[in-house]
């Protein structure tokens, strides 16, 4: 995986720029992956509610930015307050949730009702009395113009963080959350998680507060899937309740379950593969591009059971004990 | 020569496909009718197509990747104002020349695009007075609850107001709901003369079949049925009994230009549904371009600009002649008043010509004299 | 002339993917026999038990009942050429009533099977009481009682049972083992019983076999089921 | 008159949303309450019912008939997808999620490439009837009766004919329901084509009032799933209570504050009484 | 002597059953007490009540002197008490290393951990399956990896409900024998068990638990030898 994320880093030596931009765009969204992997594959969390916590962070970065302007100071703490935010707002509603005694498939339900919630509330919300500060919410039609992240140059001038340094950028943060997932779910902890999920009344008289943990893996998801809302949200300068639908809140779950379930890797892999899959068919199939995509997934589906990741790892490591 | 890269961002599929689908034929209609001509400065035009899906993400992704890949001379795209809000600001910042051809709730003053779709001051300041004189003062509006529909009742609202009329209803459905025996029941409590209905999409369509069920029996009024997603055609007779509707071109439109559209449509695409006024719209537009090229006698984006703003590109279509407003870069239009008749079919009880989009150029818009990017309603018109 | 005994496994390996548990049992099961297989945890027992009803796929050898090859055949179908099997473990349908579960095992009969329920009942009288009660909320003892009924009531030829005294009381183990002397004499039902308990051992097999690593070791005859401490050497082989 | 007529018109939104939420459960209730499998090809089904629903009945065949002939449709498309599909995924539940998701992605644009965008629609049948200043349609003011009469069918077939035993304990432990001589994988197939089927049932007795196009299924989804869910893992006795506390707090929203609120409302008492009831609506109903 | 723990008037009913009916008991610090009683007596719901998976419907709990009835269960574990459920609850897909790993590093610092969990794999003869997954186990193999988890959390009243069913004779007695030892190094323990012989090893004292209520109580020969134990519970002998 070290080597992979090196290589990406070079890549761009190799595309041109829109492509460069592009697979940032797929990048970003991997932090949601991540989170759901971490919480779905380890925890026994299927949370459809992702893409409310990642449109909770789109929103919250263009409200702080667009009254506080583009300087570095007021994007960079936009991005900390949309986490803080998402942090906050996936405690109170995990408490709810694993404290509440929710479990299995009514916390998908939950965490999607609450998404559909937020998503039809946010489309109707396109009058002019839907303000806050200098942002009009704008409804359906979505909030634009959110400034760029920047840094303070030596002369004055501020460093737009774009196109290829905005793909440095986000690869760094993949990078940092990848070793760091992977060094909270090698611990204890996630051994505890994975007994929850196979067991969770067992792990529970083994002395372990199920709930403490599950809360802690699910805002640990949740603020993830806010970082890939905020940094979504820096890419288009665009954040919209579409990105938060039924259709947007399964997009997570697809992937992640593609890429395996408990296979970090193979969830950032399918992310990518998919959202790369996805526009190259928009762009070469026309209209059989849906059609095609769904014969490609069964077909991983059917011929992968593991999922994409441990089935490619399997795979290599079978040629290469050969 | 070396071709003239049209990028077109319509939804082939999804909740919209429906009613895009005749735009896309008729872009793809018009550009190959073009190109057997020899094409544009002896250039042929490229359609480059990409299957936004219905889905407003996707355009804004197939936007940036249009313009920063392909690099497009013009782009034409999106059906609802949503999707158009989507991509406007990539338009904008990459000063790329963008169409937008649909009719809309108006007041969009941006440099960049050009509207020829119809603007609520050619629908409704037409429709919503005649149907007053009609059937009465008392009107009820229910609307799809985004932008769209608030703004377009916005209008209705104060078009009703300025010809001493009371709205007795108003009432915003979320885009998801397609039951509506309680949104029937309120207006019967109303009692309105007649129902404006601004109902977007395959779901909330399903109106029209329960009032007809229910038996509501009012007269309604709208500025995107028919026009869009031909309901006469899919509903059975008389779900859609006097619906009134103002669009700028129709299938049912009986006149020789009309004609010859849909013979040369028909030869193309046989089993189209229906040819709509998105589709004659989504159609002039690229003659109206083609125009603009020829006369600026190049594809730079600047001077095609400077072009389509000297007042005099015009295009004879479907609907009759047609022209770009300099101030304000939407399209002047002759309105037809649509009417289904009880079997569904389509009579048209008065026809307005040339009816300019002045709302904007009136208010203070003027795209030729000052850029803009803005989007303005009655309530929040430009500052002067 | 030879008589083609009830059960006949000749040679039979299974086991899991990737690994490889039977190796080559070979046993017989006459008429109205009840024979015993013990053997230390985990050296397949119940595999074979497993494999004889099909959860398990044969990988070589073969299972004839009544001469006829059971081995290509599906669980249901053996289930219905008179296999009836009690897995280790209970596995009765939590969420199902008592009586539900009993008739899942009803539907091996043509007929109703009133008169199956009601001799089931009146030898697990526990079940009466509780017909309409979630079986998954049953007692551990009573759930035992259930898959065992469960699998009388549809009449099988030959009953495969796993630990069928795993969390009976005594005085209950006791009755099980004189039911099944007496089931198996008076209907020529064959038993293969797999047991840890030598009391029941003792009380109902007419014969047994030690296994081990996969493998039948020894055969034991009534006699020698009874000499304590030949029992005591072999269990600790 | 007035005051009855306005009474009776709560009644009758009342009945409408239970309707609406009950049919559109149905066929999801069976395969994921009684099999797990998360059907995401729900709406597909009922599409299916629909269309063949309208397309027959265009055909001159009488409605009911063509009603019956939708359902038929959606069961058989669902004894081809369990087949071909699902069959090999019900140890793995969560992926039978991405493949029916495929399923449904495939189906609704194939529809439109080769079906067509759209197909002309069919009146309600019945003539309406007028009740003080309000008129109703007479044909939804019957779909609750008919959906109370689907439910009560489905409860025999379940509870009171053995069928429903075996469905329930195949899908409990189908190891071992083999071993009892059940045929399993027969089971599989009659239970997801039951699903199916009843999901068909909504498209073909909603087909009269909605257009059919290829991504109508959307429309009925999350109604379905919340329904389901709200009603527990007691699906049978769970669907009824669950559709009938939502259709009222749905219609009186939607009534008093709007259709906004009864969408919003709607979602908002699911979580609710998820957290009330973390066992769903049937929990109650449970202890015989 | 303080009892480590006390039960005053406890009641469990589910719905109208009522299935614990007034249980008062004690136990004091280093005892080793048997609990036997027929099938369905509430013996296993005895336990659950201790350990807090149900809630009583009247009376108390007392551990240590403290009144614990409102305390979590994890809590409990905690204060500790550990229990072994009569089904074994397993992580499936976790290997039995992990399984030691996730009870292990919850006493000892973690340094030690590697050591501890060698001595335990040691100690349960589970060295030769340290990799295995759970789910993967014999059933009687599982049991042990139940017993392992209870004990290796150290506590200080250790509940075993059914340890030795489905065990082989060996394992059982050896199984005696590591309880013998628990309890000389100072360990309360409590054993639900109908393996009589076990009983005898282990235990001293006895309570019978019959219909909810305790039927008696005493020093293990004398409720063996009683006739109403007999009838109720251990059959002929
Ligand atoms: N599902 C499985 N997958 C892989 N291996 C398994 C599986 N079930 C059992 N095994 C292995 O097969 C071997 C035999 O197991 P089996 O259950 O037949 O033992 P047993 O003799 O019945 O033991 P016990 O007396 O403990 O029930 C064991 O080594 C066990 O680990
Ligand atoms: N949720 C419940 N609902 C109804 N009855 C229950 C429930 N849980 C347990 N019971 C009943 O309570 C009684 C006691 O059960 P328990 O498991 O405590 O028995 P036990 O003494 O452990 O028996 P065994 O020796 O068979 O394990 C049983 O008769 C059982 O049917
Ligand atoms: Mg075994
Ligand atoms: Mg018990």
């Amino acid at each position: 995986m070290l080597m992979a994320i090196l290589a990406c880093f070079l890549l761009p030596l190799f595309l041109a720029d829109s492509a460069v931009n592009n697979l940032a765009y797929c990048l970003v969204w991997t932090f949601a992956a991540i989170g759901l992997s971490a919480m779905w594959g380890y925890g026994g969390i299927l949370s459809f509610g992702q893409t409310a916590f990642f449109g909770l962070a789109g929103y919250a970065y263009g409200v702080f930015t667009l009254n506080l302007g583009e300087s570095p100071l007021s994007t960079w703490s936009g991005v900390v307050v949309a986490l803080v935010l998402c942090f906050l707002m996936a405690l109170v509603l995990g408490y709810m949730i694993f404290y509440g005694g929710i479990k299995d498939v009514f916390i998908g339900i939950v965490t999607l009702s609450i998404t559909l919630v937020f998503e039809t509330f946010m489309a109707q919300t396109a009058g002019p009395q839907w303000a806050i500060g200098k942002a009009r919410l704008n409804g359906f039609n979505g909030m634009s113009a959110m400034p760029s992240l920047s840094l303070p140059g030596l002369g004055g001038e501020n460093i737009l963080v774009e196109g290829v340094y905005f793909y440095f950028a986000v690869l760094l943060m993949l990078a940092v959350v990848y070793f760091g997932t992977r060094k909270l779910l090698d611990s204890t902890f996630g051994l505890t998680l994975e007994s929850i999920r196979e067991n969770p009344h067992r792990a529970e008289m083994l002395g372990i507060d199920i709930r403490r943990y599950q809360l802690a893996i699910f805002v640990f998801g949740g603020t993830l899937a806010g970082l890939s809302g905020v940094l979504y949200t820096v890419w288009g300068s665009y954040i919209t309740p579409s990105s938060m639908g039924l259709t947007s809140a399964a997009m997570p779950i697809i992937w992640v379950a593609t890429g395996g379930r408990k296979s970090i890797p193979g969830a950032i892999i399918a992310t990518v593969a998919l959202l790369v899959l996805s526009q190259e068919l928009v762009v070469y199939g026309s209209q059989y591009a849906l059609v095609i995509m769904g014969a490609i997934l069964l077909l991983v589906v059917m011929a992968a059971p593991e999922g994409l990741g441990p089935t490619i790892a399997s795979k290599i490591s079978r040629l290469s004990k050969r | 020569a070396d071709p003239i890269k049209l990028g077109l961002l319509e939804d082939a599929s999804g909740n919209f496909a429906l009613a895009v689908l005749p735009k896309i034929h008729a872009t793809q209609l018009a550009v190959e009718e073009i190109n057997a001509k020899g094409g544009v400065l002896g250039r042929p035009i490229k359609l480059i197509h990409y299957d936004t899906q219905s889905d407003n993400t996707k355009f804004q992704e197939l936007a940036r990747r249009l313009v920063n890949t392909d690099k497009p001379d013009v782009i034409f795209g999106a059906f609802s104002s949503a999707s158009r809000e989507a991509i406007r600001p990539i338009m904008d910042k990459a000063k790329q020349l963008y169409f937008y051809n649909n009719q809309y709730e108006g007041g969009v003053c941006d440099s960049n695009v050009f509207v020829t779709g119809a603007v609520p001051e050619q629908q409704f300041s037409t429709l919503v007075p005649w149907l007053m004189e009609k059937y009465g003062k008392k009107v009820y509006t229910i609307a799809a609850d985004y932008n769209f529909g608030q703004i377009s009742a916005e209008w209705v609202r104060k078009i009703v107001k300025e010809n001493g009329g009371t709205m007795v209803g108003e009432e915003f459905i979320p885009l998801s709901v397609s039951q509506f025996g309680q949104t029937i029941q309120n207006i019967q409590k109303a009692k309105p003369d007649f129902v404006m209905t601004l109902l977007v999409g395959n779901i909330q369509s399903a109106f029209f079949e329960q009032q007809a069920a229910a038996n509501l029996n009012l007269p309604m009024g709208s500025s995107i049925q028919v026009g869009q997603a031909y309901e006469h055609k899919r509903f059975k007779p008389p779900a859609l009994k006097d619906m009134y509707v103002t669009p700028n071109y129709i299938e049912e439109v009986d006149s020789p230009a009309s004609n010859d559209f849909k013979k040369r449509f028909r030869a193309k695409f046989a089993d189209e549904p229906y040819i709509s006024q998105e589709a004659a719209n989504a159609y002039d537009a690229v003659y109206l371009y083609k125009a603009a090229v020829e006369a600026a006698k190049s594809t730079d984006k600047v001077a095609v600009r400077k072009a389509l703003e000297a007042g005099n590109i015009c295009t004879d279509g479907p609907s009759g002649k047609v022209c770009i407003d300099p101030k304000s870069h939407h399209l002047t239009h002759t309105i037809y008043l649509a009417h289904v008749k009880a079997d569904h079919s389509i009579e048209f009880p008065k026809v307005w010509n040339d009816i300019k989009p002045y709302w904007l150029g009136d208010s203070g818009c003027n795209l030729a004299v000052k850029a803009d990017t803005s989007q303005y309603t009655p309530a929040n018109p430009p500052k002067r | 002339m030879m008589e083609t005994p009830l059960l006949q496994v000749t040679d039979l390996q299974s086991g899991y993917a990737g690994s490889k548990v039977l190796n080559g049992v070979t046993l017989t099961l006459e008429k109205s026999e009840i024979v015993a297989i013990i053997g230390r945890n985990g050296v397949g027992k119940s595999t074979l038990l497993k494999t004889l009803i099909g959860i398990l796929r044969t990988d070589s050898g073969a299972i004839e009942l009544d001469g006829r090859d059971l081995s290509p055949l599906t669980p249901d179908v053996r289930a219905k050429a008179g296999l009836g099997y009690v897995p280790q473990g209970r596995e009765i349908f939590p969420a199902l009533t008592v009586e539900e579960n009993l008739k899942v095992g009803l539907q091996m009969l043509a007929s109703k099977g009133t008169t199956e329920m009601e001799m089931a009942l009146s030898f697990f009288p526990v079940l009466r009481a509780k017909l309409r009660q979630k079986a998954g909320t049953m007692s551990g003892g009573e759930q035992q009682q259930l898959a065992i009924a469960r699998v009388l009531v549809g009449k099988p030829r030959v009953l495969l049972l796993d630990e069928p005294s795993e969390g009976v009381q005594p005085s209950i183990v006791q009755s099980i083992a004189a039911k099944l002397v007496e089931i198996s004499g008076s209907l020529g039902i064959g038993v293969l019983l797999v047991e840890q308990n030598m009391n029941m051992v003792e009380m109902a097999a007419t014969r047994c076999c030690v296994m081990d690593k996969g493998k039948v070791v020894e055969h034991l005859t009534k006699q020698q089921l009874n000499d304590a401490e030949l029992m005591r050497r072999h269990l600790a082989v | 008159m007035n005051f009855l007529a306005t009474v009776y018109s709560y009644v009758y939104q009342f009945g409408d949303s239970f309707a609406y939420l009950t049919l559109s459960a149905l066929g999801l209730a069976v395969i994921f309450g009684m099999m797990g499998v998360i059907n995401l090809a729900h709406g597909e089904f009922i599409m299916c019912g629909a269309y063949v629903t309208v397309l027959t009945a265009k055909q001159g065949v009488p409605l009911p008939i063509a009603m019956f002939l939708g359902v038929a449709a959606s069961a058989i498309a669902g004894v081809i997808l369990e087949r071909l599909i699902v069959r090999h995924l019900y140890n793995r539940l969560f992926d039978s999620i991405v493949a029916t998701w495929a399923v449904s992605l495939i189906t609704q644009q194939a529809m439109l490439i080769f079906a067509g965008p759209s197909i002309e629609g069919l009146s309600t049948p019945f003539q309406p009837f007028q009740l003080g200043e309000y008129s109703f349609s007479t044909y939804r003011a019957l779909l609750p009766f008919f959906a109370i009469a689907t439910l009560a069918c489905l409860f025999w077939l379940f509870f009171r004919i053995n069928y429903g035993i075996y469905a329930r304990a195949t899908i409990q432990n189908a190891t071992m329901a083999r071993c009892l001589g059940l045929k399993t994988s027969r089971i599989y197939t009659l239970t997801f084509a039951l699903g199916a089927g009843l999901a068909g049932l909504a498209g073909a007795v909603y087909a009269p009032t909605i257009t059919a196009v290829p991504t109508m299924g959307s429309g009925f989804i999350v109604q379905a799933f919340v329904t389901v869910v709200t009603g527990g893992a007691n699906v049978l006795q769970g669907t009824l209570p669950a559709a009938a506390l939502l259709g009222f707090i749905q219609s009186g929203l939607s009534a008093n504050y709007g259709q906004l609120a009864g969408q919003i409302g709607l979602l908002l008492t699911v979580i609710v009484i998820i957290r009330v009831l973390p066992q769903g609506v049937g929990s109650l109903f449970n202890r015989r | 002597m303080i009892p480590i723990l006390e039960t005053k008037g406890l009641c469990k009913s589910f719905g109208g059953a009522q299935v614990v009916n007034g249980i008062d008991f004690r136990i004091n610090e280093g005892e080793t007490r048997c609990v036997i009683g027929p099938n369905g007596a509430g013996k296993s719901t005895f336990f659950k009540l201790l350990i807090g998976e149900h809630r009583p419907t009247a009376g108390s709990v007392r551990f240590q002197g403290r009144d614990i009835s409102n305390v979590l269960p994890f809590r409990r574990v905690g204060l500790g008490m550990s229990i072994k459920f009569q089904v074994p609850g397993i992580f499936p897909d976790l290997t039995v290393l992990e399984h030691l790993k996730l009870v292990v590093h919850r006493v000892v610092r973690p340094h030690e951990v590697s050591d501890e969990i060698d001595r335990m794999l040691n100690l349960f003869n589970l060295s030769s399956e340290s990799n295995v997954k759970a789910g993967n186990l014999s059933h009687g193999k599982k049991q042990w990896l139940e017993i392992s988890m209870a004990v290796g959390l150290r506590p200080k009243l250790l509940l075993l409900d059914e340890p030795v069913a489905g065990l082989s004779t060996e394992e059982t007695e050896h199984t005696g024998e590591l309880i013998k030892r628990l309890k000389a190094e100072g360990l309360t323990i409590m054993v639900v068990e109908h393996d009589m012989e076990f009983v005898r090893q282990v235990g001293t004292q006895v309570t019978v638990l019959h219909g909810g209520k305790v039927f008696a109580d005493g020093p293990l020969k004398e409720v063996l030898e009683r006739d109403d134990v007999a009838e109720i519970y251990l059959g002929k002998r």
